[in-house]
């Protein structure tokens, strides 16, 4: 029986449930995880962000090409630096005017607070706080260390986020000169949203900063995103219409959630992100390169799209054997299961009878992983590789990678920037970033992706694309990791939501949202 | 009595010490690695080593340890890697949505298990003995998460009567003023019905998953007991006296028949609170038991340390409660405290 | 000589010699109470499907079949298939042996700690109670389940590892028992008497006072076996179980658990009743093996 | 009596339903009590005596249910009435004394409300004065300070002052029948004859009727009118109590009758007459002799006796060696911590030995010898040190100080752990009070007689275990074919035995029987004695013997040791200190106890 204020509430707030939540409200902060993000970007603004375009299935999908602004009026780009006009009337949630000052602040506080943060800020090449300056109160600009395609759109994505500087500094202390224990408690950003409530693990309440001035002003005044870890639960909210969205739900949920005539389900493909099967080519039998293939061979590619994904992801295999290669990233591979070829390849590469490993997957996505590697090791079992499955508990998933002791695992990897390049300069250079998990090093390898980066910055396109296949033909010749599929990333909404719009970083953004 | 109490915590400290030394070598020796946690997902070993260092993590284990007792002793229990937050903070926020649901669920049980022990004791082997032997039975045999989840779809995702699995109050309610830190009582001094009504309805399936767990041991050391006390000569004796029946049973039979009881309530105290976590996880409750059994998944020691202190001084506590309680009944322990 | 002398006795009531009448007991308990010869035909069932569970199913327990997956009970497969299309008749037949193994497993290793530690305590006294008594109450002080978790996590989590922190976390329980037990017959006019006839303290211990406490600690490790399955599905149910793909009904209550909602009930209903039905068995077999062992405390 | 009876049982018959079907506890039996009448109602354990007592109050046991006959009181039918009736009946028209009375007390409720609730229930008094009556029912029974007996709990009173309350809380409402059911079992001797006589003085006093059941015929008597005796659930004579000694008719009745010690008779007479034949011949006694003609063994005890005892020289009692006891004991002290939290508290705080104040002597420096072939009785009220010392002697218990020889060697500095593994340990044998407690429940009659022998003894081998076994069972005249039961199998005799045949297995020279005697009914009793006498004279050993029964010691022991509170304070031989005792609480002792009058 709800009173008539309550109904109105109601209609004005979004419910919004998931597993986990942000663990801190700050990208800056210390160890920050990812629904940490969700936070920062619907409360914070950055310059600049991408426009829309429309994707897979007609979903508003951003446009990795294409730029707009949020805090700045207009963005000028020059040969070696570009120039950012501030918006006049930009407040923070406590009423400063945001100030040139401010966003050298807070770029300079992302490359010097280090971790992730400064890590991506790198990855545009933006790597120095001279690198940032205040023009005027309303003008900043950005010199270039280097010519790389990369660094404008590094400056769209959640990183680069600006902070009102003056309340920071006022709560910063010796010890923590960037004020991060302050903003990992506390929005202090000019979002379009704040944060009226956090208690961890429990709930985040969100309130619209009506004096927004980012874009247009969001439809949804009050956001109540409430942690529910039971999967079961949250589909029965949902269903049951007591939650307004659920985005983390086992793909079963979501295939049969569509047939529900009064929940909205959008699906669309992880942008640069693929699952695959890693081998570390640097621990016997998978140092030979036939093992690696027998086992790409081995891989019950169907029964994982069936049974596990239940065809929610794009596969990445069984491509034509004549098909060309393309430029683009993930693409299909040519492999597909065949038990017969995969045992002729271990038998020459000398393991007639097979061998024993293990097969680790991260337990924070048990979900998909336990279902997918009980069909890999039933499937490898088959030609004779006996594997032991290891759950590894999310925190330690990512310590035992960089290890690079697991002999075979399977995991998920997606970068922000949706380019070829930006993917396999992580997951398979030669440098060995702890995201080359296979520890897989190879100088053709390193030639084709140094080769396609330069080439990009200087705008050769024959080059570019000519080095891309290059890569991507050695990636699935040396097979070091078998790309199995590209997930999709699964969004259910009551009918009366709408305006979701998917983003690199695959978190909500509140902005855009209706509730009807 | 205060020297009573003053020698029961006196003897609880070294178990204290234990509990301290064990929560302490456990975490350490958990899988995970803080530092790498805390590094963030593209971090360099260097990187790691850095954070490791700051962490005091490189440091020998011993000195790793009195640097612990010595944030304990000034009752800094250390900052969550999950959650961000100081443990202390967290702990004193979600210890009462625990206490309350506890409670809670082991006063349902009482209510329950005791009355329905005592009349199996007074007709053993009759149908109500079977039927209470059976149902407290079968109630122990369930595994709790499994009870919960099973409510929760039939009153919740079925039925609907029962509101959803959201934690301790429904989206649209604001939690009372703080006074207990329990959401009932705190409504009912801010004179909150509404409120009242919103949190006990959210109450109710996780209470009764932990009451149904909890009746087992309750009744069955009642009824055990009761048929003891009834077969004693004191009872025979107040018959032959001519006393009604309600004055024997209450009087003289369930009176001493309490204390065996009492002392197992502090044995399913503690079970509940274990078996807390499990029921906190599935309904979404947010109190001490899910934070701890997600830290502990988690690797993150702080937490795991703080909760499992937390508890054993609340257990040390509820013991001390129950001996003073005792003492209260027994004049004989009276006597020698 | 002595084999004709039980002859010579008439069957008096009361004067059955020693295993005839322990039987005839047996079978009295039994017949008078029906809940406790119900529970032992359970066991008996459950024991039959961990001897020869593994032989009797009719799929492969861990052979998946994703054409089938997902289906509900039919004559083909009596309790419905899972996600991975593996038949969960043949799951739940075949975890009978591995949560069997996990809780007599358990229960025996805190018998041989607890059990001895705590009739050590009750007979020695002193120090030896000291020591011991710390301990149990140390454990105790612990949120038991949560201690369960530690244990696993830290030591990994194998059947191994479950099985030692299920005991270690019984310890307390069996250290009482057996203490109170042992002290009651510390000074028992039996004890005194195996003094005088030469016994050393050791030998007291294990002939003397240990089968005399057998009993009782019989009934609590009935009693424990059932919290030690509880356990181990508790540990499942947050991702501390054993390894898939094994069959172990905690692991298939909590993955069917995500699938109940969506309308696939079978999934952990069937392996949530085999673990409630094993439970309930050594539960009931507990009060009832107390009947059996001491009238006077049946609870 | 012509007149109605207040009580009249008539052809009643009680049922149990059990584990083992119907048993028929009470059978046929017919009792009348009238106005003022003191009714004993004597017979052994488990003849049916309470089970009578509880039908007339219709508070028998859910399983139990008066199959037959009728219960009369004062015109009400008891079988018929309903409950609430009955309810009226309890506490008001009849009450119950209990044995034991701590355990028939609330532990935790104060003794002035538990009188209070009976005066309550029946309505006795209003609710402004029921303390006061409450207090005034103390004072009646003679309870010191009633006004702060008022207040306190069961647990602070001494047993014979319980006893005094349960009393006080039966008569709180001036019923006309008082049933008290052994009423003074489990209290010293003296402290018995003290509630005995508070008892008759009261119900005289108020005109009451009184049931006294009892298993002592010398108690019923001293005390009642006329006397029942009951056996097997059946009423076997009814007659006054002046006739019961001096014309017993029914044989059980004459052996009941001969089996109670009493002044002026020997062991020998205390047994049925048939068995002193036999045991003349013999010392082996009922039952034996055929169960040992079934087991086909057909030496006498004496010969099997010569051919493995090592010492085959019995000496007769007080023999040449006296100057040079087998047991001497100087000085012998053992200290108690005084128990409490106080003292455990400051053990806790202080690092300080405990004062001289902190404890408790239980044995306070006693010296005595015990001679070859001698035996001793050890003679006192519950907890003056009797068992302690025997405990100390038979180094299962280490003295504070003090000195023990045995034989010649000093054996008092010898640790009871280490005593275990020592030749010594042989000599020294002991009988426990409780034959039940004393065998281990899981060993079988031959494998507990086995045990000394296994552990302690030279013979080897199943068979040759098993034959020692039947040998020693035969001299104590166990059935042999009763070697294969488990204790609860036993009768309280025959566990007895088992226990005597273990303490003799190894031929000790020394045993200690500590009141070995005192669960037992007086007719087994009679058998034991003559038992311990028989062994005692064929296989040469001393006894110290444990007691409080005087009457016992008299006819086992040479000499007697009286003790009180730890220390000796008379001893002598037994004509001299029980016939003519010096001290007055040997005095004291020796009047309390009942005198049965003397057969003619
Ligand atoms: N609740 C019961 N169930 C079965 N049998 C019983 C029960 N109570 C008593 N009996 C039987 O009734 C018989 C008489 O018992 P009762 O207690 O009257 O003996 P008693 O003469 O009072 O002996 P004692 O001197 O030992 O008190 C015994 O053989 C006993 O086994
Ligand atoms: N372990 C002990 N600790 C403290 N006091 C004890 C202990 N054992 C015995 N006592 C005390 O020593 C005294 C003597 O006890 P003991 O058992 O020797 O008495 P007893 O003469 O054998 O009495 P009973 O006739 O009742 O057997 C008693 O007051 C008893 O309370
Ligand atoms: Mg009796
Ligand atoms: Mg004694």
């Amino acid at each position: 029986i709800w009173s008539a204020a309550k109904a109105d509430a109601r209609s004005e707030t979004l419910l919004i449930v998931s597993e986990s939540g942000p663990n801190n409200l700050d990208i800056h902060g210390v160890g920050t995880n990812v629904p940490g993000y969700e936070v920062s970007w619907n409360c914070y603004d950055r310059l600049i962000s991408h426009e829309m375009k429309s994707g897979p299935g007609g979903v508003p999908y951003y446009d990795r090409d294409k730029f707009k602004p949020e805090l700045a009026e207009d963005m000028n780009v020059g040969d070696m630096s570009v120039t950012f006009k501030l918006k006049k009337n930009a407040k923070f949630h406590d009423g400063a005017p945001v100030t040139a000052k401010d966003v050298k602040w807070s770029l300079d506080r992302a490359v010097s607070v280090g971790g992730f943060p400064t890590f991506q800020m790198g990855a545009g090449s933006l790597t120095k706080t001279e690198q940032f300056v205040v023009v005027d109160d309303n003008t900043v600009r950005i010199d270039f260390a280097k010519k790389d395609r990369l660094t404008i759109p590094d400056l769209a994505v959640i990183v680069p986020c600006v902070v009102n500087s003056e309340l920071v500094k006022k709560n910063a202390t010796e010890k923590d000169p960037w004020g991060l224990e302050y903003t990992k408690q506390q929005t202090a950003g000019s979002g379009a949203y704040k944060v009226v409530k956090w208690t961890a693990g429990t709930e985040v309440v969100m309130e619209r900063n009506d004096a927004w001035v980012g874009g247009p002003l969001p439809k949804v005044k009050r956001v109540v995103w409430r942690m529910v870890p039971q999967a079961g639960n949250r589909r029965a909210l949902l269903e049951r219409g007591d939650a307004d969205i659920s985005y983390d739900l086992p793909n079963k949920d979501f295939v049969e959630l569509k047939d529900n005539v009064k929940l909205n389900i959008v699906s669309v493909p992880y942008s640069n992100g693929v699952q695959y099967i890693g081998m570390n080519v640097k621990i016997a039998p998978f140092d030979n390169v036939k093992v690696r293939e027998a086992v790409a061979c081995a891989i019950p590619y169907q029964k994982i799209m069936d049974a596990v994904l239940f065809g929610l992801a794009k596969p990445m295999f069984g491509a034509a054997a004549d098909k060309a290669t393309e430029v683009a990233w993930p693409q299909p591979t040519k492999y597909f299961t065949d038990i017969a070829r995969a045992k002729a390849l271990l038998a020459e590469a000398g393991y007639p009878n097979g061998f024993e490993t293990t097969l680790s997957f991260d337990l924070g996505f048990a979900g998909v992983n336990e279902p997918l590697c009980v069909l890999v090791q039933e499937s490898l079992a088959q030609i004779g590789i006996k594997t032991t499955i290891n759950k590894i508990p999310g925190a330690n998933w990512r310590t035992e990678l960089n290890k690079k002791v697991l002999p075979l695992y399977t995991n998920v990897f997606s970068g922000w920037l949706d380019y070829p390049e930006y993917f396999f300069i992580w997951c398979y250079d030669g440098k060995n970033s702890i995201f080359n998990t296979m520890s897989y090093q190879s100088k053709a390898m390193d030639e084709f992706i140094a080769g396609a980066v330069d080439a990009a910055a200087v705008g050769n396109t024959a080059k570019y694309d000519a080095d891309v296949k290059g890569f991507v033909d050695l990636a699935f010749k040396d097979i070091p990791r078998i790309p199995l599929y590209q997930p999709y990333v699964n969004v259910a909404m009551q009918k009366n939501v709408s305006g979701y719009q998917y983003w690199f970083h695959r978190r909500l953004d509140y902005r855009a949202l209706v509730k009807a | 009595m205060l020297t009573m109490i003053g020698k029961r915590l006196m003897f609880a400290i070294p178990s204290l010490i234990g509990v301290v030394i064990v929560t302490f070598l456990l975490t350490r020796a958990l899988p995970g690695d803080p530092a790498a946690y805390f590094a963030g997902p593209a971090a360099s070993k260097e990187a790691i080593e850095q954070i490791r260092k700051k962490l005091g993590f490189d440091k020998p284990l011993i000195e790793q340890f009195f640097r612990y007792t010595n944030d304990l002793a000034h009752g800094d229990f250390g900052t969550s890697l999950t959650t961000g937050q100081p443990v202390a903070t967290e702990i004193r926020n979600r210890l009462p949505a625990s206490a309350e649901l506890t409670l809670l669920g082991l006063i349902v049980s009482i209510t329950i298990a005791i009355p329905l022990g005592v009349l199996a004791a007074t007709r053993p082997g009759s149908w109500i003995d079977h039927l209470c032997r059976v149902t407290t039975t079968a109630g122990v045999s369930l595994p709790v998460f499994f009870t919960g989840l099973v409510l929760v779809y039939v009153f919740y995702f079925r039925l609907g009567w029962s509101p959803a699995p959201l934690g301790r109050l429904d989206v649209f309610y604001s939690a009372p003023a703080h006074v207990s830190g329990l959401y009932l009582i705190d409504a009912l001094i801010a004179r909150d019905f509404e409120t009242f009504r919103s949190a006990l309805s959210q109450l109710i399936l996780p209470a009764a998953t932990l009451a149904i767990f909890s009746l087992a041991p309750i009744a069955r050391m009642t009824r055990a007991s009761m048929l003891a006390v009834l077969a004693s000569d004191f009872v025979r004796t107040a018959r032959a006296s001519g006393l009604s029946p309600s004055t024997v049973i209450v009087t003289y039979a369930f009176r001493n028949a309490m204390l065996p009881v009492i002392t197992t309530l502090s044995m399913v105290f503690s079970f509940l609170l274990g078996a807390n976590v499990l029921v906190e996880k599935v309904f979404a409750w947010p109190g001490i038991g899910s934070y701890a059994v997600e830290a502990l998944i988690s690797s993150d020691f702080a937490p795991v340390q703080g909760f499992v202190l937390t508890m054993a001084v609340m257990y040390v506590l509820l013991n001390l409660f129950i001996d003073i309680l005792y003492g209260v009944i027994d004049p004989r322990v009276r006597l020698e405290g | 000589m002595s084999s004709v002398a039980p002859a010579v006795e008439p069957a008096a009531p009361g004067r059955a010699s020693g295993l005839s009448a322990t039987f005839e007991h047996v079978r009295y308990v039994l017949g008078e109470n029906r809940v406790t010869a119900f529970a032992f035909g359970l066991l008996i069932i459950i024991l039959f499907a961990a001897i020869f569970g593994p032989y009797i199913v009719p799929y492969d327990p861990l052979a998946s079949d994703t054409a089938a997956a997902l289906k509900p009970p039919s004559a083909a497969h009596w309790f419905g298939t899972d996600q991975l299309g593996r038949d969960i008749f043949s799951r739940v037949i075949v975890a009978t042996r591995l949560d069997t193994f996990i809780a007599v497993a358990s229960v025996a290793l805190v018998f041989l700690m607890g059990g001895l530690a705590g009739i050590a305590a009750g007979y020695f006294g002193g120090w030896t109670d000291r020591i011991v008594g710390r301990i149990a109450d140390t454990i105790m002080a612990f949120p038991l389940f949560v201690l369960a978790m530690g244990i696993v996590a830290a030591l990994g989590n194998t059947v191994q590892n479950i099985i030692i922190a299920t005991a270690i976390v019984n310890f307390p329980l069996y250290a009482r028992v057996a203490r109170a037990e042992a002290n009651v017959r510390r000074n028992a006019g039996f004890v005194q008497a195996a003094r005088l006839s030469g016994n050393g303290e050791a030998r007291i211990l294990l002939v003397h006072i240990l089968p005399n406490i057998m009993p009782i600690m019989i009934v609590q490790m009935s009693l424990t076996m059932g919290y030690a399955i509880l356990n181990a599905a508790g540990l499942s149910f947050i991702g501390l179980g054993v390894r898939p793909p094994t069959a172990e009904w905690g692991i298939m209550v909590a993955e069917g658990a995500t699938f109940m909602v969506s309308g696939e009930w079978w999934i952990a209903l069937f392996p949530g009743l085999a673990l409630m039905i094993a439970v309930f068995c050594f539960n009931l077999l507990g009060d009832g093996l107390r009947d059996i062992v001491d009238p006077q405390r049946r609870t | 009596m012509t007149a109605q009876p207040l009580l009249d049982v008539h052809d009643l018959t009680i049922e149990f339903t059990t584990r083992r079907g119907i048993v028929k506890a009470v059978q046929h039996v017919n009792i009348s009590v009238a106005k003022g009448e003191t009714l004993g109602i004597v017979g052994e354990s488990g003849s049916g005596k309470s089970v009578t007592s509880y039908a007339v109050m219709r508070i028998l046991d859910r399983a139990g249910r008066i199959a037959e006959g009728s219960v009369m009181f004062s015109g009400i039918d008891v079988k018929a009435a309903s409950e609430n009736e009955m309810r009226d009946l309890r506490g008001r028209e009849i009450s119950m004394i209990f044995q034991n009375p701590r355990a028939a007390l609330n532990p935790i409720r104060k003794v002035g409300d538990q009188i209070e609730d009976v005066l309550r229930q029946h309505v006795q008094s209003a609710a402004s004065d029921r303390g006061e009556k409450a207090i005034e029912a103390l004072e009646q029974v003679k309870i010191a300070r009633p006004r702060e007996r008022y207040h306190a709990y069961p647990f602070e009173l001494s047993g014979g002052m319980c006893q005094r309350v349960v009393i006080a809380l039966a008569l709180a409402c001036n019923p006309q029948l008082l049933i008290a059911d052994e009423p003074t079992t489990g209290l010293d001797v003296t402290t018995q004859k003290a509630v005995m006589d508070l008892i008759v003085e009261l119900t005289k006093r108020r005109h009451m009727s009184t049931i006294l059941i009892t298993h002592d015929l010398g108690l019923a008597a001293a005390y009642c009118d006329r006397v029942v005796v009951m056996e097997k659930g059946r009423v076997v004579e009814t007659a006054k109590s002046a006739d019961i000694f001096a014309r017993p008719e029914h044989p059980y009745t004459r052996k009941l009758m001969r089996a109670t010690p009493r002044i002026g008779v020997s062991l020998r007479d205390l047994l049925p007459e048939e068995e002193v034949a036999l045991s003349s011949a013999s010392p082996r006694l009922r039952g034996e002799a055929d169960a040992r003609s079934a087991a086909g063994e057909g030496d006498s005890p004496q010969t099997a006796l010569a051919e493995t005892a090592p010492h085959p020289d019995p000496l007769p009692a007080g023999g040449e060696r006296k100057q040079k006891p087998l047991l001497l004991v100087e000085k012998l002290v053992k200290e108690y911590p005084r128990q409490g939290a106080g003292a455990l508290l400051s053990k806790l705080f202080s690092r300080k030995p405990p004062v001289e104040a902190e404890v408790f002597r239980a044995v306070d420096g006693i010296s005595f010898t015990v001679g070859h072939g001698e035996s001793v009785g050890l003679v006192g009220e519950s907890g003056c040190g009797k068992s302690t010392t025997s405990m100390m002697v038979m180094r299962l218990l280490d003295q504070s100080s003090g000195r023990i020889a045995f034989d010649g060697e000093e054996i008092g500095a010898i640790l009871p752990q280490a005593f275990a593994r020592l030749p010594q340990r042989k000599s020294i044998q002991m009988v426990f009070q409780d034959p039940t407690d004393s065998l281990n429940p899981r060993f079988t009659a031959a494998r507990a007689i086995a045990d000394p022998i296994m552990q302690l003894g030279n013979i080897r081998g199943r068979d040759a275990l098993r034959a020692r076994c039947e040998e020693l069972a035969g001299l104590v005249g166990l059935p042999v074919n009763l070697l294969d039961r488990f204790p609860h199998q036993l009768s309280g005799g025959q566990k007895a035995r088992v226990g005597i045949a273990r303490a003799i297995a190894l031929h000790p020279k020394l045993v200690i029987l500590d009141e070995p005697t005192a669960a037992l009914d007086v007719s087994v009793q009679a058998i034991v004695l003559n038992l311990l006498q028989d062994l005692k004279a064929s296989m040469g050993m001393s006894y110290l013997f444990v007691s409080h029964d005087l009457n016992v010691v008299r006819l086992l022991c040479d000499r007697v040791i009286v003790m009180r509170a730890g220390r000796i304070v008379e001893h002598g031989s037994s004509e001299r200190v029980l016939g003519d005792p010096q001290d007055g609480y040997t005095k004291e002792l020796l009047t309390a106890i009942p005198h049965p009058p003397l057969p003619v």
